[in-house]
């Protein structure tokens, strides 16, 4: 913790990042993100277990970026964010600067080769918890994961949050917002929630950087992270890619091999 | 080293100077052959002929012993066990119809022939450790000869994988390797009448003569091969050849394994050699000297 | 080589259909646009099997030896365009009264009275199992598995040419050693050969210098787990004999 | 409120018979904003089409569903007729009774009611199609010709004739291709060099064709009229200009023995050469891999004695872009190898050659000068077998389609053979003979009545060498397959004609589709027999499929005729069914957040950047913008897009969406 709190204090002295993003104490327990402009405010900067929120999100947000370039407190997920935005043109090299935590280390990563290579080397680390639901949902037929889905997603308010947390939904104008036609409901029920949440995750197959901060926004608690990172596993499955691996983009969704399986066209 | 040996019934019986040649070469060489367990016979021919679900089932139980008993790779110096043990294995793999059939009547449980064991013949086997064979030469085998590899080696392509199916070369290569000279001529492919050697002995003369009658041609001092059948029409019925050539020929047939053997310096009777028809008498200047073994 | 991937169903008014599936092909990557897998037309892909399966079949061809040919061995003798390669390079072409190439040709007909020419013909029986013909053939139509479903039906009808009765015996004799023995115990096997052929003083001349060389021995081999083999035996004649009541 | 007409037609019994056409109509009525709707025997008859006319015009109609046979069929017709009666041609749709419903479906109730669906989708549609404008594009007049053989030549002179500027590219030092190889040509026997190096000569001085030999394609850019060829000249290494082609390095230099490949390897020639004596141009080129100079530093034979200094060792390749507005694609073909047939040898056996080396052997300007002599020991062969499907017609080790040309030039060369070496004797062995052509069957029956060929319906199975001659082993499939063994001199393989070697490479450098064989596709197996699937680029000879000389030259001309008539027209006129992307006013400029997947999906590379910059020109957004050039209207990159930033014009997201809803 006090090797980032240096290091932060450092490149904002030198001028090297002018904000530097990453967690400071929040509410009881939890975390909150801190945005650090002054390197005497740098030791406010923590970093503990409980900090899981994927900083990332802020890397696209006009009001982050005209502060100039940017440190950002990277937990994996978050690397792989940055490269899955390099990949789509939404950040260039020069205005971002990760500050990696991994295995207790701060490493400064200036490159995106250099993000490349880390993320190469980091497993995936699924919450053990997810991944027995995943189990669980996997194991269930065609109707019980219906049945699963539409039990929890009735509680769908469309608030939302998901949306707003996810570092991948960066887009001005989502979907949701177009009228002419109206491809998503703007009210809350059963279908139209459905309707939803199917897109996004849709959206995210092949994208997603599985950090699961989307399912922790949920005010009403649902597991919405589980079915991105189900279309995100799917798509790695099939295609051997996975989404945030480089800052080039070689997306599976949009693209064919001829030697791809094809197991999902039958 | 340790690989898995199938020897076959020939081996055991008409092609015992097989047998011999293949074990000495390996103690040679520091090789343990573990021998199947139990094994049975592959079916042969007339299994291919007449039965045809045998002739998948007796090579899946060979196979399936070999398997249990941990091996990995089972080394087959008969090409006609060769060819059986890769053909039942090529039809379980690719048909699973007959991969349940053959289950049923080896009495084993589904999935047992999973992963059967890889099955090489004498040669491949014997091209993958060059630098082996080549430490160990005392006496160079300093004769020109014709390496003859029959059909089962080679064919079909599709499921042997081996060399090249029309000329092929790795035996030949493995006579240069022990300090011989190969002739590159047109039979080696061709077929000698196999296990037409009892029930059709002319048909084997004619086939087996036109051989005999290039490599006597282009001046081989004797006829290098890899399978039990090719060797006894060759040898055995060498009265039925000569009838049919311009000229006699009593040029001898050895198995690669003899010659690698001689090269070794291993002695004749450890390579079997007086158990041959047509007696093992190559130019004496270049007969290696002999070793006690 | 071979057939195309994928075969493009064509209407007569839609008769734009694209029959290729790769279409600009961008370089530097090894992804290709995703809309370059989709035909523009109306037709539809449709895999060679799908393809295939939309062709109805006569009934009488169902019962053909051809049929079963195609059902047993996978061999399809459509294939066979009477190139007479397989001919060409048999070694028992010669000694054959049907060329191998014609023994196709007999079945392609399916008519009763070709097949069973095929059916008593000696060539079935003179077939080394070489395997030349099919490494050679350009069709790759498989005739030593041909060979072996037509001697097998010769046999079960009881119509095999009587010339290759001690063909037939070799073969027998040399099964029934391995059902006994577990193994192929030679001197067992000769002798039922020639019990079996009559054939008893062929070969007598070699038979003391094989003792002699070692080569052949008077009693049985031990090991080959003989009675674990008889069972096998066993269990394929009766899942035979269920399979055709 | 839309007012829109529906058109039902009766096709005859096509529709009629299985469809209950008047129920339609009267459905159709019923559908919020038809305003009239018929039924009528034949639409697309000229009586249909006044009927469609007047009612736009009496009914005041906005818009227009033609219910009939599928769009492909009469699209452009109705569309033209709603035009002449004064409403935008695109507010005219289809709804395809006949394939999509009264073809597929037995008479009935049901296929009536698919049939009012299907009316009443297009109905929704066209409620809200918008008015469109053809997209008109320049065209640079220019043509392009990659290949300089006989099809690269024809098309090049067609079109240089008729008044177009024409860039000819061949890869090779000169052009001529294999057709300047030949001895003779079927089934005339005339002299094939004699009759193409008129051509090659009028080609080298023509006013309109530039002529870049020893040149590859590097790069194509751009569109139909709107190309960028990048072409790479590789460097001679001499002066062209300077050059007077006198030969005289050619005799000096120091290297010979390099197997020529216009003489298929039955000669040898120097590092420097002219490839044959009538190469255009005449000027020599000298093998960088073989000359000594390269090799050791030292040598310059050639340059000491050259009278008018021509050697250039240090020239560089040259790199060019040219604009061009179309592309003949006329690279040719390739031999299979002979050492591909196992069982021919594996191309060991020095005397079995291939057709291409026999007519070399047979050629006046050949390494004999046209007597046969084998290879292995320069004899007079006393007997050839020809084998003809040499990978023709094997799909276990060639290739399963037919060459087409082999038939005729095996009876070519076993005729030549018999009038060159009297008493020798010619065997062919064959499996069909394939001698469709004008006096084509005439010339096989020549080769078999005339000259005593023997012909043997049967496949080779194995060449063998025994005592110094080949042992042919085949089959006589008209003797009951009887085994046939033929102890031959020389053995001749018509080995299969396959695509190019870099023909795959091309294919994609240019964005044309091509078949598993790798030979380039046509647009249109009958009707656009010399067009790809990209347009502008045009196909010409055997880099389509095997061909011969008669047709390739056909073909050529039917080439250069599509790139004449393009080029006639001052612009492109293109249908404006293209994707569009949203654009709006600032700040927000459009709803497109510059991700370009859609790029990465556009199989016809038609989605470009547009970098847009405030008056400082500082970068304020990226976004994508479609090349209407480019675009096919596939859709892909609309289905890609996740903002819905991208539309397809005709198309729309509104209205696929408001067809689905509507059922």
């Amino acid at each position: 913790m006090e090797a980032l709190q240096t290091k932060a204090k450092e490149l904002l002295a030198a001028g090297t990042v002018q904000v530097a993003i990453g967690y400071g104490k929040g509410t009881g327990n939890a975390r909150r993100p801190l945005f650090v402009t002054k390197p005497e405010r740098a030791a406010d900067l923590i970093v503990d277990a409980a900090c899981t929120q994927n900083l990332a999100t802020y890397l696209t947000k006009h009001e982050v970026r005209v502060m100039g370039r940017m440190a950002v407190v990277a937990v994996p997920s978050t690397l792989r964010s940055i490269l899955q935005l390099a990949a789509e043109k939404q950040i260039r090299e020069e205005q971002v600067l990760a500050l990696a935590v991994i295995d207790g280390q701060v490493r400064e990563l200036a490159t995106f080769e250099a993000i490349e290579e880390a993320v190469a080397t980091i497993p995936d680390a699924m919450s053990e918890a997810d991944r027995n639901m995943i189990d669980k949902l996997s194991a269930m037929s065609v109707p019980e994961r219906r049945a699963f889905w539409a039990d929890e997603l009735v509680r769908c308010v469309k608030c939302y949050a998901c949306r707003a947390s996810c570092p991948m939904c960066y887009c001005e104008r989502c979907t949701t917002d177009v009228n002419r036609p109206q491809w998503i409901p703007v009210a809350s029920h059963a279908v139209g929630n459905l309707e939803y949440h199917v897109m996004r995750a849709m959206h995210l197959a092949g994208r997603c950087v599985e950090c699961g901060t989307c399912g922790k926004a949920c005010p009403v608690g649902i597991p919405v992270h589980l079915l991105t990172i189900y279309a995100e596993d799917s798509v790695r499955r099939q295609f051997g890619q996975r989404g945030g691996a480089s800052a080039k983009l070689d997306y599976a969704m949009s693209t064919f091999k001829p030697d791809d399986k094809e197991e999902f066209i039958r | 080293m340790r690989v898995g040996y199938y020897p076959g019934c020939s081996l055991t019986g008409t092609s015992r100077e097989f047998d011999e040649s293949v074990r000495s070469v390996a103690r040679a060489l520091e090789i343990d052959l573990a021998e199947v367990p139990e094994w049975n016979c592959c079916g042969s021919s007339p299994a291919h002929m007449i039965d045809t679900t045998m002739s998948i089932a007796l090579p899946a139980n060979v196979l399936l012993k070999a398997k249990r008993a941990g091996l990995a790779e089972v080394l087959t110096p008969c090409a006609a066990c060769y060819s059986r043990l890769l053909m039942g294995k090529h039809e379980i793999e690719t048909k699973p119809a007959t991969r349940a059939q053959v289950e049923r009547v080896l009495g084993c449980p589904p999935g047992s022939l999973d992963e059967l064991p890889k099955v090489l013949n004498v040669i491949e086997f014997l091209a993958q450790i060059p630098e082996t064979i080549a430490a160990k030469v005392t006496s160079k085998f300093e004769h020109t000869v014709a390496c003859y590899y029959g059909c089962l080696l080679v064919r079909p392509p599709k499921v042997t994988r081996f060399d090249r199916t029309e000329d092929p070369v790795e035996m030949d290569k493995l006579v240069a390797l022990v300090g011989g000279k190969t002739i590159d001529w047109s039979f080696k492919t061709e077929c000698c009448g196999a296990s037409f050697s009892i029930s059709r002995t002319s048909v084997v003369g004619r086939l087996s003569s036109k051989i005999m009658q290039d490599a006597t041609r282009r001046h081989a001092e004797a006829i290098v091969v890899s399978c039990p059948m090719c060797h006894s029409n060759l040898d055995l019925r060498r009265r039925e050849i000569n009838r049919r050539m311009e000229k006699p020929t009593l040029i001898p047939v050895l198995f690669i394994t003899q010659v690698i053997g001689l090269a070794l310096g291993l002695s004749e009777k450890r390579l079997g050699l007086k158990r041959h028809f047509v007696p093992v008498k190559l130019p004496a200047k270049t007969l290696p000297a002999q070793v006690v073994s | 080589m071979g057939q195309p991937d994928t075969v493009t169903q064509m209407h007569d008014t839609a008769p734009d259909a694209p029959r290729v599936r790769c279409f600009a092909v961008k370089k530097g990557t090894n992804r290709r646009p995703i809309g370059a897998y989709f035909s523009q037309s109306e037709g539809r892909t449709l895999t060679p099997e799908k393809y295939m399966s939309c062709h109805h079949e006569s009934p009488s061809a169902r019962h053909s030896l051809a049929a079963r040919l195609k059902e047993v061995g996978e061999v399809d003798v459509a294939d066979c365009y009477q190139c007479g390669k397989c001919t060409a390079g048999c070694p028992a072409a010669e000694e054959m009264d049907v060329a191998p190439s014609q023994i196709l040709r007999l079945l392609q007909t399916e008519s009763p009275k070709h097949e069973k020419r095929a059916l008593e013909s000696m060539s079935i029986w003179l077939c080394i199992g070489c395997e030349t013909c099919v490494t050679r053939c350009p069709q790759e139509v498989d005739l030593p598995r041909a060979m072996d479903i037509l001697r097998q039906e010769s046999l079960a009808r009881n119509v095999a040419n009587r010339a290759a009765d001690d063909i037939v015996a070799f073969h027998k004799a040399f099964l029934h050693s391995i059902e006994r023995s577990g193994r192929v115990f030679e001197f067992g096997m000769i002798g039922d050969y020639k019990l079996r052929t009559g054939h008893l003083f062929q070969d007598l001349g070699a038979a003391p210098s094989m003792f002699l060389k070692g080569k052949m021995s008077l009693l049985p081999h031990g090991g080959g787990s003989k009675r674990e083999v008889g069972r096998m035996f066993a269990r394929a004649r009766a899942a035979k004999k269920e399979s055709q009541p | 409120m839309a007012r829109v007409g529906v058109f039902v037609c009766h096709c005859g019994e096509n529709i009629a018979g299985t469809v209950d056409v008047a129920a339609v109509a009267k459905a159709a009525l019923d559908m919020p904003g038809v305003v009239h709707a018929v039924d009528y025997k034949y639409m697309c008859s000229d009586p249909g089409q006044t009927l469609l006319k007047d009612a736009i015009k009496e009914k005041k109609l906005d818009g227009v569903v033609v219910a009939a046979c599928s769009p492909r069929m009469h699209e452009p017709t109705f569309r033209r007729a709603a035009e002449e009666a004064g409403i935008n041609p695109f507010l005219c749709e289809m709804a395809n009774l006949r394939e999509h419903c009264s073809w597929v479906h037995d008479k009935g109730a049901a296929t009536t009611e698919k049939a009012i669906d299907l009316v009443r989708l297009q109905v929704e549609k066209v409620k809200r199609d918008r008015p469109l404008q053809p997209i008109r594009v320049p065209i640079t007049k220019k043509a392009l010709v990659l290949g300089g053989g006989i099809a690269g030549i024809q098309a090049a002179l067609d079109i240089a004739n008729s008044g177009n500027p024409v860039l000819l590219v061949e890869k090779s030092p000169s052009i001529g291709g294999h057709m300047s190889q030949l001895s003779e040509t079927f089934p005339t026997l005339d002299c094939s060099q004699c009759i193409l190096t008129p051509r090659m000569v009028e080609v080298a001085r023509h006013p309109l064709i530039t002529l870049y030999t020893y040149s590859e394609l590097e790069k194509l850019d751009g569109f139909i009229g709107n190309f960028k060829a990048t072409i790479r000249r590789k460097a001679r290494k001499i002066d062209e200009k300077l050059c007077n082609g006198c030969g005289v390095c050619q005799q000096k230099c120091p290297v010979k023995k390099i197997p020529d490949e216009f003489n298929e390897g039955l000669s040898f020639r120097p590092a420097i050469y002219v490839p044959f004596p009538q190469a255009v141009p005449n000027k020599p080129v000298i093998d960088v891999k073989n000359c000594t100079y390269y090799k050791t530093g030292k040598c310059k034979a050639c340059e000491k004695l050259c009278p008018t200094k021509a050697i250039r060792f240090d020239q560089e390749d040259i790199v060019e872009v040219h604009d061009v507005g179309a592309v003949v694609l006329a690279t040719g073909f390739k031999t299979m190898p002979v050492g591909n047939f196992s069982e021919y040898g594996y191309g060991k056996l020095k005397d079995v050659i291939d057709g291409m080396k026999f007519e070399r052997l047979a050629s006046a300007s050949g390494p004999t000068g046209g007597a046969i002599r084998r290879p292995s020991d320069g004899k007079e062969p006393q007997h050839v077998v020809f084998i003809a499907c040499a990978g023709s017609r094997d799909r276990l080790k060639g290739v399963p389609y037919c060459s087409k040309v082999c038939c005729m030039y095996t009876a070519k060369h076993a005729m030549l053979y018999r009038h060159k070496v009297h008493g020798g004797q010619a065997t062919v062995f064959y499996m069909d003979i394939r001698s469709a052509g004008k006096n084509y069957d005439e010339f096989v029956r020549r080769a078999i009545e005339e000259d005593g060929v023997k012909y043997v319906r049967g496949r080779v199975s194995r060449v063998y060498e025994e005592d110094g001659q080949l042992v042919v082993k085949g089959a006589d499939t008209l003797l009951g397959a009887e085994p046939v063994e033929i102890r031959a001199d020389m053995v001749v393989l018509a080995t299969a004609v396959q695509a190019q070697n870099d023909a795959e490479e091309l294919a994609q450098k240019l964005h044309v589709s091509y078949d598993p064989y790798k030979f380039f596709a046509e647009a249109h197996p009958k009707l656009r027999p010399v067009e790809t699937n990209t347009a502008g680029v045009f196909l010409a000879g055997a880099c389509q499929a095997p061909r011969d000389i008669p047709e390739t030259v056909a073909q050529a001309s039917g080439a250069a005729v599509k790139v004449a008539g393009l080029f006639s027209q001052p612009t492109l006129t293109r249908e404006p069914i293209i994707a569009v992307v949203d654009r709006q006013p600032p700040p927000v400029f459009s709803s497109c957040v510059g991700c370009f997947l859609c790029k990465s999906a556009c199989p016809y590379q038609a989605i470009e950047e547009e970098v847009i910059k405030n008056r400082n020109g500082d970068v304020l957004k990226v976004v994508a913008k479609v090349n209407p050039g480019l675009c096919q209207g596939c859709g892909t990159c609309v289905s890609t897009c996740r903002t819905k930033a991208i539309d397809l014009e005709g198309f729309s997201n509104e209205q696929v969406f408001a067809e689905l809803m509507c059922i």
